[in-house]
């Protein structure tokens, strides 16, 4: 196994998905000569030519519709957002064509189609560039929405989403990029729909996802020092959510946290939340506590910014919260 | 990709010198043809409005009476590898492909032996063998579609192109510019064929759009517009030849403007105050099967009877259709969670994950 | 005080706005010459003139955006969508813009503006044309969302949108719009926040709102009978909510169920669900039930349409589950 | 509201005959005002460059060297009542008008005294008086702002009018489309100003636009569409000065194509390898500064001390601005959810909404 950049993991993924099925092919601003905003494609222009890695005009809405057109008659794209911030002027291709037509047209027409680029903020990017999307593409039948954390797993299910005959919103993290992992050779896939424990504990299940996952990581360390030994969820596919492992864990540490970095109010947390509540009522021994943005857009300045995000700090205050530490 | 081609000299918009006589140039069995599938469109189109008052059908209810020669003067180019989009106004064109009136009309009535299973409705008439690509609601939003299906027969180096049906109406929508955009930009085979029927909904054509000369708007992509009289059967068969010819060989988009009119309402709904009796009187003139039936029995190609035979034989299919429509069953309820994925998903039917009352 | 539908309430607001202050202004597809789609702008184009009631091309993207410049400069634009599945073609606009301008822009431009129309299914209209937008909308920061459920309060929410400084997305139903009720004359303000109780209870807590909250009239009805004194809420207000009022129902009844005419997943009622949890878990005897659409887009067949849906049957069901009644 | 003027005869693209000599034909004083607005703008962002090299900017940093008699040659007409909207490349513009580059740089900095308080950044400079309407990152986002701006002009029958600048990349946004349509269907006294630097990052606008033309576009509007010399301050002023007063007495949006170019890379962390050295550099010959600079001296306007003096001036003013932005604090920590909303609503602040660790 290779120790790669997260970034690296998602190319090798792309390159040998390509190389397996001569119909998949990516389109995007900047994929191919500029190899990518954050080289995530690097070097397949020149593997694949420019049949198969296509640079866009800045026309999200014309180019996701043309994947969803081209998916109809059998093509797999890999339509990459430069960020998903850009997908909001796309969003009605991808709500109201490619998550319906299998359904509308009475299952004449799957739609294999991955829809990928960095999630959520940028490093002082301010309002308009970083929204977090989770919770808008998990809301609607007819998508899966998956978002990896680490390089083995970024591998592993990007080859899952390419393979899947349904469209999936593959949501990465620009701050993540560069995170470092061993990464398993050749066809390693993660099932669609199947979550990971990352780290076995029983005091308490903290359940996060992409970027987040590293704090989540730093938190458990800390707290292991104070003796309060963390479990670490990552859902990895955020819907389907895989509830049989979330049952496993909370029926084992009886108290959670759900870190997101999206906004709180209708974030993906409050979904695993409500699931957890209605599914596991029972085994809770106090309120799950969430840990999201603070309630305003994304700031500049560079204190306001990290006053708005999630910390190490907040989720070890949360795991206080929930163990009544506090 | 983009090529010099790309920024070729924008082209003028064209237009064939057909008149519109009895002389239309159309060969009579060809002729013949025309007009049953254009009376099996307007036939199909009468007895869903019926069935809607009936309360057989609901929701939204566009038809394509009055755009019969723009569909069938134009889908007669079409070969099988090639694919058809176009908005909610979709049952004509889906008959004019030689779609089954009994599969169309379960659609609108909802049940399970419909080209949509029932689950698509008026709206979203598909067809996997016709390439009928839909059937769409949102306005503009078959755009993409189309010119994805357009980058398919590029990237498997087919000779087939695509035909993208829109609205005038849905011109001044981005995404009509971004089509076209990418269309030129990478030599697509796409023709964007506008109905033109003068309204988007109750808005008339010159209260939406700036400069209503649609085929002018082809120049600022560099491609070729064409102007077309979409009431004449034989101009839109004749120009569209090569205009699809042209696509198919040159591997270039095209845009057409085609002046129709829809002699209803803009759906069932729709009183139409927004337009005068006169303006629909003096269009309804020109409707092109009773030009059809002109020329056919003036020539002698066809007599007083066979046209009445041949109306019979299709108003006999179109009530089939609605017998069949009405025979067939709802979809199970088990339809009701199908097609959401075509593949199974771990964890994906777990209650847990999409809720409701257990 | 008169009796009107809803529709004729929401134009009454409409009308006394314009009246009141010159600088309101309404656009939209059909909203003037055809007087609406729904006939919510009935007689406006009339009694103000092409100035001040447009009729705009199909351009959501580009009508949604003059408004907000517009509003930037002073006006107080009143944006219609023919639907709200038609604000995905315009939603970054409406997030990107509308609701970041005053914070990215350090308080110097407030956006007076209210987006309206009706939200979520009409009767048959299939895939495409049925999407809840509530939760959405309700993800970002800096925007309201409001969603009235009879003509009082449609006609006092639509005015304390229209006089509010910042952006107000208003949820009509289509369905809803024929709905009567007795509406006070003159200046009737229902203030943003500020929730509602339609019935008084105290065996269960039904929070719903819109067109749903006729379904809960109706499932309360019945439930009378049944001798099950349910308590009817309608938040009124989806953003921020009223959590004031909903923890005292909650205090009294110890028991929820939560209806929304939208998807599961994500959905509105998932952050119910967790702030009645996260707030008044030791108050809850037993987990909250949420009512909600299945999980597929809107089919067009009658039979699949209403099983679709949230019914009476369907929420008496829930009230039976949440009080261990089945 | 639609005018039949909305279809007049498409405008040509026009083009002023001036030539790039030392005889630009503008008169001595306000040629030094330009150029001390073009070294304002040039020093404040090379000393940006340095400070995001000193970790005291981060984010986005997108500069507008190159395009100076853009922004300058433009904004000259710019009266009071008017206002403007851009891209993230908006540094320039605010200062062309005359902003602060205290407040700018402070903004940049990230500190409270900045133009939005810190809370925009490089890509969101605002000012209320200037009514200058933004910075903006979504790449067309600020197309409707522009519009809006403009129908507020028509609204309260003001004689303002609306500049909205854009990056070549933004043509092919369908928002484009949608508000050039509107602006010339209502009669929107909007100018669009595409600032064609050649390139939407690494993207070589032919490779983004099939019809490279872009004023030619102005004709599937109706509208009169012109293309500029963007490098030439003289040609950038005369002609705008022409556009600005036909727009501000016809009420007609206009269209217009300036060609120029940005010295540096997309922003800071682009390492142009998209373009040779040899294209960059036959551009900055034609470096406006440089131009005006050569007019003053060789007409003997301006001695090379008196060049040295105003550079050395505003080299101050900025280093004054650098060391303002240094020295400014932070946003206090309340900043954080104040101006999320202009009103104080019920429950707003109540946590149950908001959540978080409490
Ligand atoms: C994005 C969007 N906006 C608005 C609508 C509502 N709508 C449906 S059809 C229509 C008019 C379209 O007119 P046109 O494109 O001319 O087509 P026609 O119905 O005349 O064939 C409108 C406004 C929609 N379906 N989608
Ligand atoms: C909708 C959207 N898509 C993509 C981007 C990423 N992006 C930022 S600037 C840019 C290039 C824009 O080029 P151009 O319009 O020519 O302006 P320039 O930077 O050259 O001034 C891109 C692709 C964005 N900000 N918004
Ligand atoms: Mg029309
Ligand atoms: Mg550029």
């Amino acid at each position: 196994m290779a120790v790669l950049d997260l970034r690296d993991a998602l190319n090798q993924a792309l390159k040998e998905e390509m190389t397996r099925d001569e119909s998949v092919f990516i389109l995007g601003e900047e994929v191919a000569e500029y190899n990518g905003a954050y080289k995530v494609t690097k070097g397949l222009l020149d593997h694949f030519g420019p049949k198969r890695v296509l640079d866009t005009p800045i026309s999200e809405s014309g180019f996701t519709g043309l994947g969803v057109g081209a998916a109809m008659m059998g093509l797999r794209p890999v339509v990459e957002f430069m960020s998903f911030n850009f997908s909001l002027v796309a969003i009605d291709q991808i709500l109201s064509n490619a998550s319906k037509m299998l359904y509308m047209s009475g299952g004449l027409f799957p739609i294999p189609i991955v829809f990928r680029g960095p999630n959520g903020a940028g490093p002082r990017v301010s309002s308009q560039h970083s929204h977090n999307m989770e919770s808008v593409y998990a809301h609607f039948p007819g998508i899966h929405v998956m978002s990896p954390s680490n390089p083995a797993d970024a591998k592993g299910m990007l080859k899952a989403a390419i393979r899947c005959n349904d469209p999936v919103i593959f949501l990465e993290n620009e701050l993540n990029y560069s995170a470092k992992g061993e990464v398993p050779d050749g066809d390693y896939i993660v099932p669609i729909g199947k979550g990971d424990i990352k780290r076995a504990g029983d005091a308490v299940t903290i359940i996060a996802w992409s970027r987040m996952m590293n704090l989540a990581h730093q938190a458990a360390d800390e707290l292991a020092k104070q003796g309060v030994n963390v479990e670490l969820l990552d859902p990895r596919t955020l819907k389907p959510l895989d509830m049989p492992l979330i049952a496993a864990s909370v029926k084992k540490t009886g108290r959670v946290v759900v870190v997101e970095e999206g906004h709180f109010f209708c974030g993906l947390g409050s979904q695993i939340a409500d699931s957890i509540y209605t599914n596991l009522f029972d085994y809770l021994d106090s309120p799950i506590v969430r840990v999201a943005q603070s309630e305003n857009p994304m700031p500049y300045a560079a204190n306001l910014e990290s006053a708005t995000m999630p910390s190490v700090a907040k989720i070890i205050q949360a795991v206080n919260q929930v163990t009544y530490r506090t | 990709m983009a090529s010099d081609k790309a920024v070729e000299k924008p082209g003028k918009p064209e237009k064939a010198g057909i008149k519109k006589d009895l002389n239309s140039g159309i060969p009579r069995e060809k002729l013949v043809a025309m007009l049953e599938k254009m009376l099996t469109i307007r036939y199909f189109e009468e007895a869903s409005i019926k069935a809607y008052q009936q309360k057989k059908i609901a929701g939204f209810l566009h038809t394509y009476i009055g755009h019969e020669a723009v569909g069938v003067g134009t889908l007669d180019h079409k070969l099988p590898q090639d694919s058809v989009v176009t908005t909610y106004r979709c049952h004509g064109l889906y008959l004019a492909l030689g779609g089954s009136p009994r599969e169309g009309m379960a659609e609108l009535f909802g049940k399970v032996t419909g080209c949509a299973r029932g689950k698509g409705g008026s709206m979203h008439f598909f067809s996997k063998e016709l390439n009928y690509l839909g059937g769409h609601g949102i306005v503009g939003g078959q755009f993409g579609i189309g010119i994805g299906a357009a980058f398919k027969s590029n990237y498997n180096e087919e000779n087939a192109v695509s035909f993208i049906f829109f609205g005038d109406g849905a011109t001044p929508q981005g995404t009509f510019h971004e089509c076209m955009n990418l269309a030129a930009l990478w030599d697509l085979p796409a023709i964007f064929i506008c109905e033109d029927n003068q309204y988007g909904m109750g808005t008339a054509n010159s209260r939406a759009i700036a400069n209503t000369d649609i085929a002018s708007k082809a120049a600022a992509y560099g491609i070729k517009g064409y102007t077309i009289d979409g009431m004449n059967l034989a101009e839109v068969n004749e120009v569209m030849k090569h205009v699809v010819n042209e696509t198919r060989t040159k591997r270039r988009p095209a845009l057409v403007h085609m002046k129709t009119y829809r002699f209803f309402g803009h759906s069932v709904s729709d009183a139409g105050l927004y337009r005068s009796k006169e303006e629909v009187d003096s269009y309804k003139e020109q409707d092109p099967i009773g030009v059809a039936i002109k020329e056919l029995t003036e020539n002698k190609w066809m007599s007083e009877e066979d046209v009445k035979g041949l109306q019979k034989a299709v108003k006999a299919r179109v009530q089939d259709a609605v017998d069949f429509a009405d025979e067939s069953p709802e979809p199970p309820l088990e339809e009701l969670t199908r097609h959401v994925f075509k593949d199974e998903v771990e964890n994906m039917y777990d209650p847990a994950n999409v809720g409701g009352v257990k």
